[in-house]
């Protein structure tokens, strides 16, 4: 933490970067931080409390300025740096990447190849509560399945929590806000709650990373990372990707192999 | 569910242009019969076929989907079809997820040859969603503001 | 409000008589934004065509919808009728109101609503119906033909003769294909390769033909007019451009025993090898597989026969682009091999052989120069079996079509035989005898009669060696089905001709549709015979479907003339379908957020990045732009658009959500 | 107004008895680990441990989504249904927090400033308050520094205070509030003279509103909102939560020849609220946003309709994704 603070002021200071985008305390826990001068790095934190996403931030030009700037970045937001890459929302000379190894080391990285060789020594894995839940839910029959997940549904109102949280909807403008045709109903109800939820896993498949951002952000307490998160389990063997390891030739939808499974077609 | 005898299922069928809408012309042409409860809806490709489409279709009312196209490798525009089928299958697992009945959505290669292939899977799907019974549980929902039973005891 | 104009066409009774149509056209006369709804007996004729035209006019109509057959039938029909009254065509759509409902329907009150609720489907489409211009792309003129047999050298001579570059590609060392390995071509049986020489000769000096032997297609991209073909050299070893073609590596080459492919296996040849005498180029090539060097790494002994110092050891393929404007699919057939028969003995017999074979045992330049001796000890056979129909129209093998060729050379056969055995006797086993072509008939009845080839109605059930002899098992089905058993010295088969190897993999490669049987399927049995379902791809010859040299030499003319045809414009008039990425006003500029899942998706590489800039010239944001020549109009990209940023014309986001939630609103 | 004392079984018996008048009950249940307002049958539903609830009471007054009208079009006409204040429910809300209960004043101001809001005012009319005044507060609470407290009997019908007994001191504030005490009036007993405040939690002031004020006044222009605003993500959580947020969206739901026009819940935190159609956004970056929502609740509300468009409850900090504690906030501000 001393180093990460140290590094973080010597950068602003010889103004290697205008930002360095990290986490200091919150009221009850770690929250973001944009530190643009030294004197503010005193209040860099970094540990296991640091959870919130801070990819999301680096596609927002008015935040992150038209300089190079720094991020600090636990595993799963160094996931989501490497989706982004990959969609080309990023470029390698603007950014620097600080995260601190298992060894409390701090590391440095500036292209997604070094992002990627680090993250390939972690796999990601459930973690209890994810276990519970998703084996609460694969344990249900169908019919069980529609009424806890409209049960859930009925209480979203449609704040989007969980599309602001998410590095990776960076739409200028969401499907939602489509309205000729107005694809998905705006309003809060249990359907058109429902349809949204079930858009927004669809535009994740071969995308998500399973930061956990969506559902800790949800202010109402919906699981709804674990339909992204399931959908990643699921569709990773099919497509023929590594959960949490971004490839870097094209998304897992849109590309295809000649023997994707199709026993369900007649 | 038992199967409803009255009940006439509403299908919408999802069709490319260059193999199953030219296969159902085909059909036509053989004046091989099938069941009217199937519309027939044109696209350029499968891959052109928006998920959203075939979930809008069950809000509105439809009690079945069939969405065909033409075989592996016989794509007229090379690849549509298996970019379609990789996102049928997250499709279908997404909806399984989340409990919707997947069995409403009969997928099918038939190809602008295959004009009988075209008249039984119409015949067959509506046998099914016949025997599946309206989409109620789906439907019921869809002018809801709020949950069922919310203002009343569940 | 919509003014869309509807017509309801009876087509005769084909609609009419399941379908209440004036009942569809009350009904949807009432739907909102319907300013007119009339029925009429035939809409596609004139004075259908003249109520549109009128309706048009009178109403001020924005959109017309022809309720009647289906839209691959007549779109193009009503879509310029509308055009000529001064609506854009593509504010015209089809309701299939004949294949999709009155044609597989019974009459019914379901039929009718059905009817109606797919004219309403179309009514609500064409309401979001954009006017829409064509599309102009360039044409490149020059032309690639695939496959140097009689049918590409056909295609290629007479593309090139009206002025237009051609590009022709074969797979062998030299052109010439199935023809130059006849002996004697039916029904005058004149010499093969003194009526085809002259032809492969013409096309290696042709001023506007490049020829690439010993090449094969890598790839195709691009449409109509627009391709762009990669095409493998494949390493000849041998410099062409300084190889004289003496031959004098052939003469040394230590390896003698490769089976000649140009003889069908009856000759051999050499490593470095030219296939025939007359090859075009007349240059030798290589053979890697067998040969000592590339096995072994020594010998080189070509290198050092060799004056000009022409071999290439280290040559590798070379993969070339050449950018054509259309392409000709010659790429012939092939024949199943006495392997494929049980029953006549599993390929084992050496004097069991394919029609193939035979031709080359009958002609002068082949291995026995024209004396018809047994592959086994060299003896003239004294008889001889040719059984028809070996794998053709004979569902249990798979081929249950006719190989159309088979009746016509096996009379030859039996014919050049008895010229050249004079007390031979020869028999032929056949099912029916087609042969129907000018002087066809007449060669058949000639080899009867004059040759006395002895002609037995009937399938041969088995063939086996005793005692040095080829026991022929049948039936003379007009003599009762009585067993007939021959005592021969040789068989031939006329074996079934099949689709060429690799055609599947080449008609995927380059987007064509193919039968069960991997024949190309052309665009409509009776009117497209040439054509391709891809625009800009013709067929010429047996890789259609088996057809003999006349018939072949035809349809390579016709496919050069469609070429011509194409070639005649500078501009090709395409149908707007394709993707549009969306403008919007700053600060906005797009929606598109430069993701380019799109680029992935797209099959024909048409998604390109755009840098959007300011006025200061500072970078606002990278979106996707639909190359609109390259777009073919899939929507695969539309449908992957998380944003919906990118739509395709003919067939919106709009329009087809229109359609849909149309079939469902009560 | 009067005070009167009530006793455990006194409260079960009243409770039932208004489950039983027919009237629905609103209470806050503890479910899906969350506790929110829920209808209720039996106090053993009702939660007893927590702070407070995710979601206010808003949505009673001002649901999420709600049909304004609907409309048919047969043979040409076209046949109007307008929202019929008759079809409204009595309600009665169970243990709202004061600062809940407070908040129906300045939801009530917006939807009646210039037009009276036919929808909201028949929900308002139906509903019947019940408080429960706090005995226990967090972190993010801060009431008292917006002008109420946790005995603050504003919007309130009917007032409890929880005495260690399990009885309670009940303070009828409006005639609506006796109509509710006339269901079971026998329950109700004497005052016992206990006094409220000594069951208050004590919560202190953390900000002059008058200084807040002053301060916002010239802040329209400061490099505050932007500093503030940066880890905002423009989400609409806080908003949604809050018991003073009225912004809404006015919908068609039309499908053929029927459909509905349907008024939802909207947030000035989304970047979409005021997109124009040429692409011009008045408000484009998030501080602008940020400083809207401030500005509304503590300048322009009270500037324009004399009410505070905020009761304290801190949701909007509990709920925010990122951190965005308004009362951290508005302190910085009124030290500046």
């Amino acid at each position: 933490m001393k180093k990460l603070r140290e590094r973080a002021a010597e950068l602003l200071s010889q103004g290697v970067v205008s930002l360095v985008l990290g986490y200091e305390e919150g009221t009850k826990r770690p929250r973001p931080l944009f530190c643009r001068n030294s004197v503010n790095a005193e209040k860099l934190i970094f540990d296991s409390r640091c959870i919130h996403n801070l990819a999301v931030y680096i596609t927002k030009k008015e935040l992150v300025g038209k300089e190079r700037f720094a991020v600090t970045a636990p595993i799963s937001t160094l996931r989501s740096i490497m989706q982004l890459f990959v969609e080309n929302q990023l470029n390698e000379e603007k950014l620097l990447v600080l995260t601190v190894d298992l060894n409390g080391e701090l590391r440095e990285f500036t292209t997604f190849d070094e992002i990627a060789a680090y993250v390939a020594q972690f796999e990601l894995k459930r973690g209890e509560r994810e276990q519970e839940l998703l084996s609460k839910i694969e344990g249900m029959t169908r019919e069980e399945r529609w009424k806890f997940w409209m049960e859930e549904m009925s209480h979203c109102f449609k704040c989007y929590a969980c599309r602001s949280a998410c590095p990776l909807c960076y739409c200028s403008k969401c499907v939602v806000e489509v309205n000729r045709p107005q694809w998905i109903n705006p309003w809060p109800a249990p359907l058109a709650n429902m349809e949204w939820h079930i858009n927004r896993a669809m535009h994740m498949v071969g995308r998500c990373t399973a930061c956990g951002a969506c559902g800790d952000a949800c202010p109402i307490g919906i699981p709804i990372d674990l339909i992204t998160r399931k959908m990643m389990e699921d569709m990773a063997p099919e497509f023929g990707y590594i959960p949490g390891q971004p490839a870097k030739q094209g998304n897992a939808l849109s590309t295809w192999k000649l023997d994707d499974r199709e026993q369900f077609i007649r | 569910m038992s199967s409803n005898t009255d009940f006439e299922p509403k299908i919408i069928a999802f069709v490319c242009n260059w193999c199953t809408y030219a296969g159902a012309d085909l059909t036509g042409t053989s004046r091989l019969k099938y069941a009217t409860n199937v519309k027939i809806v044109r696209f350029p490709c499968t891959g052109r076929i928006d998920f959203l489409l075939l979930l809008k279709s069950f809000a509105q009312g439809a009690d079945g989907v069939i969405v065909s196209g033409c075989h592996p490798n016989d794509c007229h525009y090379t690849s549509g079809n298996f970019h379609a089928r990789r996102r049928w299958i997250a499709f279908r697992s997404v909806l399984d997820l989340m409990g919707v009945d997947i069995r409403r959505i009969q997928y099918s290669w038939v190809s602008a040859a295959e004009g009988s292939k075209w008249a039984d899977l119409v015949n067959n799907t509506v046998a099914d969603i016949r025997a599946l019974g309206p989409y109620a549980e789906y439907q019921k929902v869809a002018d809801y503001l709020e949950k069922e039973g919310y203002n009343e005891e569940a | 409000m919509s003014k869309i104009g509807v017509f309801i066409c009876h087509c005769g009774e084909n609609i009419s008589a399941t379908v209440d149509v004036e009942r569809v056209a009350r009904e949807i006369g009432g739907m909102e934004g319907v300013a007119h709804a009339i029925d009429y007996k035939y809409m596609c004729s004139d004075p259908g065509q003249t109520f549109i035209k009128e309706a048009v006019k009178k109403y001020g109509l924005d959109g017309v919808v022809v309720g009647a057959c289906s839209p691959r039938m007549h779109e193009p029909t009503f879509r310029r009728a509308c055009a000529e009254a001064g609506l854009n065509p593509y504010l015209c759509e089809m309701a299939n109101l004949r294949e999709h409902c009155s044609w597989v329907h019974e009459k019914s009150e379901e039929t009718t609503e059905k009817a109606i609720d797919l004219v309403k489907m179309l009514v609500e489409k064409v309401k979001k119906n954009k006017p829409l211009d064509s599309i102009k792309v360039p044409v490149t003129k020059k032309a690639l033909v695939i496959g140097g047999g009689i049918a590409g050298i056909q295609a290629s001579l007479d593309i090139a003769n009206t002025g237009h570059k051609v590009i022709l590609v074969e797979r062998d060392p030299s052109i010439g294909g199935h023809m130059s390995q006849l002996s004697e071509t039916f029904p005058t049986l004149d010499c093969s390769q003194c009526i085809l020489t002259p032809r492969m000769v013409e096309v290696a000096q042709h001023p506007n033909i490049k020829l690439y032997t010993y090449a094969e297609l890598e790839s195709l991209e691009g449409f109509i007019g627009n391709f762009k073909a990669k095409i493998r050299l494949k390493a000849k070893s041998v410099n062409y451009s300084t190889c004289t073609g003496c031959g004098a590596c052939i003469q040394k080459c230590p390896v003698k025993k490769i089976p000649s492919e140009f003889n069908a296996g009856l000759g051999t040849r050499t490593a470095i090898y030219v296939p025939f005498p007359q090859a075009v180029p007349n240059k030798p090539v290589i053979d890697r597989v067998n040969c000592n060097y590339y096995k072994r790494g020594a010998c080189k002994i070509c290198e050092k026969t060799c004056q000009v110092g022409s071999i290439e050891w280290d040559k590798e393929d070379e993969i070339i682009t050449e950018e054509v404007g259309a392409v000709v699919l010659a790429t012939g057939f092939d024949v199943k091999g006495t392997d494929f028969f049980p029953e006549y003995g599993y390929g084992q017999y050496k004097d069991v052989l394919t029609g193939l074979q035979f031709e080359r045992l009958a002609s002068a330049s082949g291995p026995t120069f024209g004396e018809i001796r047994r592959p086994s000890d060299g003896a003239v056979p004294k008889k001889i079996v040719f059984i028809a129909c070996a794998g053709s129209r004979d569902p249990a093998k798979g081929i249950p079509y006719c190989s159309k060729i088979c009746c016509m050379y096996t009379a030859k056969h039996a014919m050049l035989y008895q010229h050249k055995v004079h007390d031979g006797e020869s028999t032929v086993f056949y099912m029916d005898i087609r042969a129907g072509g000018k002087n066809y008939e007449e060669f058949v009845r000639r080899a009867i009669e004059e040759d006395t080839v002895n002609y037995v109605r009937g399938r041969v059930a088995r063939v086996y060696e005793k005692n040095g002899k080829l026991i022929v098992k049948g039936v003379d089905t007009l003599l009762g089905g009585e067993q007939v058993e021959i005592e021969a010295d040789m068989v031939v088969l006329a074996t079934a001709g099949v689709a060429n190897c690799g055609s599947e993999q080449l008609a995927q490669k380059l987007h064509v549709s193919y039968d069960p049987y991997h024949f190309f399927a052309e665009a409509h049995p009776k009117l497209k015979p040439v054509e391709t379902n891809t625009a800009g791809i013709y067929l010429a010859g047996a890789c259609q479907a088996p057809k003999d040299i006349p018939e072949t030499v035809g349809m390579a003319s016709g496919a050069a003339v469609k070429v011509a045809a194409l070639f005649s414009n500078d501009e090709l008039v395409r149908e707007p379908v394709v993707a549009v990425v969306n403008r919007l006003a700053p600060p906005l500029y797009s929606t598109c957020v430069g993701c380019f899942m799109c680029e992935t998706a797209c099959p024909y590489n048409a998604i390109e990045h755009e840098e959007i800039k300011g006025r200061d010239g500072s970078l606002i944001r990278n979106s996707a732009r639909v190359n609109q020549g390259l777009c073919q109009g899939c929507g695969t990209c539309v449908a992957f658009c998380r944003s919906k940023s990118i739509d395709i014309q003919g067939y919106t986001n709009e329009q087809v959500y229109a359609e849909v939630m149309s079939l469902l609103n009560d | 107004m009067e005070t009167k004392y009530i006793s455990q079984s006194g409260i079960e018996q009243w409770f039932d008895a208004i489950v039983t008048s027919g009237k629905r009950v609103f209470a806050p249940v503890n479910s899906r680990g969350q506790v929110d307002f829920k209808p209720v049958k039996k106090l053993s539903e009702v939660a007893d441990e927590y702070i407070q609830t995710t979601q206010s009471i808003k949505a009673s007054v001002y649901p999420k989504a709600e049909v304004l009208f609907s409309y048919e079009k047969v043979n040409g006409k076209v046949n109007l249904t307008d929202f019929d204040p008759e079809s409204v429910p009595e309600t009665v809300l169970w243990k709202v927090h004061p600062c809940d209960a407070a908040g129906f004043k300045p939801l009530s101001a917006i939807f009646n400033w210039d037009t009276t809001d036919k929808l909201h005012n028949a929900h308002l009319a139906k509903t019947s308050v019940i408080s429960f005044s706090c005995s226990a507060a967090d972190e993010s609470c801060f009431c008292t520094s917006v002008n109420g407290s946790p005995g603050n009997t504003a919007g309130s019908d009917i007032q409890l205070t929880m005495l260690p007994d399990g009885g309670a001191i009940v303070e009828i504030l409006s005639p609506k509030g006796e109509a509710l005490v006339a269901l079971s009036p026998s329950v109700f007993v004497a005052d016992k003279g206990e006094k409220k405040e000594k069951y208050l939690v004590d919560l202190p002031v953390r900000f002059n509103l008058e200084e807040v004020n002053a301060k916002l006044n010239k802040a329209f222009n400061s490099t505050v909102w932007k500093e503030q605003s940066e880890r905002c993500l423009g989400c609409g959580a806080c908003a949604f939560v809050c018991p003073t947020c009225a912004c809404f969206d006015i919908q068609e739901d039309a499908h053929g020849s029927k459909g509905r026009r349907i008024r939802c819940w909207d947030a000035c935190g989304f970047a979409l609220f005021t997109l124009h159609t040429s692409g011009h956004n008045p408000r484009e970056h998030q501080s602008q946003r940020w400083r809207q929502r401030i500005l509304h609740k503590f300048f322009y509300m009270p500037e324009r309709l004399s009410v505070v468009g905020c009761t304290g409850c801190g949701r909007c900090s509990r709920a925010c994704p990122v951190d965005m504690n308004i009362l951290e906030h508005i302190t910085s501000i009124a030290k500046q």
